[in-house]
C-alpha cells in the first residue's frame, strides 16, 4: 500500500462520521479521478464478513463499519461496560461522599434538581448504601458511600478523600475565602502559564 | 555580559541556572560561583528594570547563590571546622540541577513519542451497537473529579452555604467523628471510656450531644444490661463512613 | 479467520478505549490462554505502517490506531488545532510520571516552583489522579498518572516510559556532553524512528 491509499485508510477510520470522496479530494488537493482507484482498492481489501469490520459505502461516504452478523457480540460489549459515570451521577456522588449521612432533600437542595433517579442507580450499581433513617418528620433515608465506592476510587477510607481545603490549595484562585493577594507577585507565574497555555 | 533574557521563558530558576551553565559552558559538577550568581542577578535585576516581576523563586534562588558563593570564598577553614568544609557547598545545589536535568531530558524524549490528536488518532465513530440507549458523555471519574465535583457544587451555591458564620469552639460533628473513631474495630466501648482524662466541662457536654445526635441518627447503639452496670455504646453500622468535614454543624441545630 | 478471531477483531474495533484480554475473556467467557493467541493472531495482522492504521498494545489492552508517520494527514481532519504542552506540564507530567506516588511538595522542591496550578491542569485533563494521601505528618495527597496517560502517549504499561538517565552528583566522570542525548531504550526509539520514516 502507498502512503497515500495508507492515509486515506486512516482518515476514514479516524473520521467521525461517513467520510465523502469530495472531502478526501480536499484533503489531498486532487480530482475524484485520482482518488476513486484507491477507495476501490481499499472496498476490495475490506470486504465484509471477512476480517470482522469492513468498508461500507454509506451516506455517500465511506466508512469502516463491523460485520453486521457479529452483532450479538458487540451488544455484550456494551453490556460488559463498566458503569459509566454521567455529571448527575459525579455530582451526587461527591455530594453523598462528603456530606454523609444525607438525605435525598438535602442533596437536592445543593443540585437543585431531582436526584431520585440518580441515586437510585448509584444505589443499584453499589457505590451508595442506606445509612439509616434521619430523625426528623417523614423520617428520610440517609446515604452513604460503600466499601465498594472505596474500591472503586481507590481509597482506603473516606479520609483519603481530598478535604475542600486541600482541593483549592492546588490553585490559589479557586479558594473563595482568600481574595487574591499573595505575598509575591505571581504575575511571572501566571504570565508563564497563560504563555504556555497548550496546557 | 548582558543576556537578553526572558524569565517567562524559564520553568523556574533552575532552568535559567541550567541554561547560563550551559551558556557559558561551565561543567555542572564544577559551578563558577562568582561567575554564575553575577549573571543570574544581572538578569533579575534587568527583570526588574524592565518593570517585570521577578517571581519569589528566582528571588530565593538568587539568595542561595549568593550563600553559596561566600561560603566559598572564605578564608581556609581552620581544623574545627576542616570537616564541615569537606563539604562542597555547592554539592545540595549540583543535586538539585542535575535531578532537574534529568526530568527535562525525559520531559522532551516524552513529548517525542506519537501522541493521540497529534500524530495518532483513533476511531471516534461509535457503532449503535455499542453505543446503547441514552449515552450520556462519559465522564472521566477519579478522586480528583469527586472532589472538584463538590467544590463546584459549593460553589454555586455559595450565597446560602455563607450563613454558617459562626463557629463554636468544639463541634459536635468533630466529636461525633472521635466518637466513631473511637469505636472504629471495637465491638463495644463501655460509656466510661469516654469521659476519661482530663476533658473540660465544654468538651463533657458536647461528647455527650455528639452520642445523642449519633443515636438519633441511628449510627450508634447504647445498651446496659441492667441497672447500675455499664453502659456499652456500639456501631449500629458496619462502617460508620462519615468523613471529617462532611458533618456540618448547621445540620445538628448547634449553629 | 474464524468467527472468534473476527469478533475479537471487531471488538477491539469498536470499543471506546483499549479493550484489555479481562474483558475479552468475560465476553466470550473463556480463559486468557484461549484468546491470548487470538490477540497475538491480530497484532501480526495489523502491525504499523502497513496499512493505514495498527493494532497497538496501549495501557493494558488493545486498541486500533492510525500510523503515527500519517500524522499530518490526520490532522487536516479536524478544524482544532493539535494538542500541546507546555513546558512546565510536560516537565510535572514527567517527574509524576517517574517518581509515583509523589507529593506536591516533591514536585515543587525538584522544579523550584510553585506547582499547584500545573497540577490542578494536569489533574483537569485527566493525565494525572489522586492516588491518596501520603502517611506523614499533614497528610500531603499523593499523585500518580492515570489511564489516559498511557493512551495519550501511546504506552502499554509505565515500563514502557524512557529510561532516566543516571547521573551521580559526586561522580568525577560525568560527562556534561552527553546532557544533551538522553538514553532512549532502543526498542521505543526504533519503533518509533520505523514508525515515522516507514512507508
Amino acid at each position: 500500500m502507498d502512503e497515500r491509499c495508507r492515509a486515506v485508510a486512516a482518515l476514514i477510520f479516524a473520521a467521525e462520521s461517513p467520510l465523502t470522496l469530495e472531502r478526501l479530494c480536499a484533503i489531498f488537493d486532487c480530482q475524484r479521478a485520482d482518488l476513486r482507484p484507491v477507495v476501490d482498492r481499499l472496498l476490495e481489501l475490506y470486504p465484509v464478513s471477512q476480517s470482522g469490520f469492513y468498508l461500507a459505502e454509506i451516506a455517500g461516504g465511506y466508512q469502516f463499519r463491523t460485520d453486521p452478523d457479529l452483532g450479538h457480540w458487540l451488544v455484550k460489549l456494551s453490556r460488559d461496560r463498566p458503569f459509566r459515570f454521567s455529571q448527575a451521577a459525579l455530582e451526587t456522588l461527591a455530594m453523598v461522599a462528603y456530606r454523609q449521612p444525607v438525605t435525598r432533600g438535602e442533596i437536592e437542595y445543593l443540585r437543585g434538581v431531582d436526584s431520585g433517579g440518580v441515586l437510585k442507580t448509584l444505589l443499584d450499581k453499589g457505590f451508595l448504601r442506606i445509612l439509616g433513617k434521619k430523625d426528623v418528620p417523614g423520617r428520610p433515608l440517609m446515604y452513604g458511600t460503600s466499601k465498594q465506592f472505596l474500591e472503586f476510587f481507590g481509597l482506603k477510607d473516606l479520609n483519603g478523600l481530598p478535604t475542600l481545603k486541600e482541593f483549592s490549595a492546588l490553585d490559589p484562585a479557586l479558594d473563595p475565602g482568600a481574595e487574591a493577594s499573595p505575598e509575591f507577585p505571581l504575575d511571572i507565574k501566571s504570565e508563564h502559564n497563560s504563555a504556555r497555555n497548550g496546557i | 555580559m548582558s543576556i537578553a533574557i526572558c524569565l517567562s521563558n524559564f520553568d523556574g530558576p533552575l532552568d535559567l541556572l541550567l541554561h547560563l551553565i550551559k551558556t557559558n559552558e561551565m561543567d555542572i559538577s564544577d559551578i563558577q560561583m562568582v561567575e554564575i550568581t553575577e549573571q543570574y542577578l544581572s538578569v533579575i535585576e534587568q527583570m526588574k528594570q524592565m518593570d517585570l516581576d521577578v517571581a519569589g523563586e528566582f528571588l530565593l534562588m538568587a539568595a542561595t547563590l549568593i550563600h553559596i558563593k561566600s561560603r566559598m570564598l572564605l578564608p581556609a577553614a581552620d581544623e574545627l571546622e576542616a570537616e564541615e568544609e569537606d563539604v562542597d557547598p555547592r554539592a545540595e545545589l549540583v543535586r538539585r540541577l542535575l535531578e532537574y536535568q534529568r526530568y527535562k531530558d525525559a520531559a522532551l524524549c516524552l513529548n517525542q513519542f506519537p501522541c493521540v490528536r497529534r500524530e495518532v488518532f483513533l476511531r471516534q465513530y461509535l457503532e449503535p451497537d455499542i453505543a446503547g440507549p441514552g449515552t450520556e458523555d462519559p465522564v472521566n471519574v477519579g478522586i480528583y473529579q469527586l472532589a472538584a465535583a463538590f467544590h463546584q457544587l459549593l460553589n454555586a451555591t455559595r450565597v446560602e452555604v455563607v450563613h454558617e458564620v459562626v463557629r463554636e469552639q468544639l463541634s459536635v460533628a468533630d466529636f461525633i467523628h472521635k466518637i466513631l473513631d473511637h469505636l472504629q474495630g471495637h465491638a463495644q466501648r463501655s460509656l466510661g471510656d469516654f469521659f476519661k482524662g482530663n476533658a473540660s466541662r465544654q468538651e463533657l457536654v458536647v461528647t455527650f450531644l455528639a452520642m445523642l445526635e449519633l443515636v438519633k441518627m441511628r449510627m450508634l447503639k447504647i445498651s446496659q444490661s441492667a441497672e447500675f452496670q455499664p453502659v456499652w455504646l456500639s456501631l449500629s453500622v458496619s462502617e460508620p463512613g462519615v468523613d471529617a468535614g462532611s458533618l456540618k454543624e448547621v445540620g445538628f441545630g448547634y449553629g
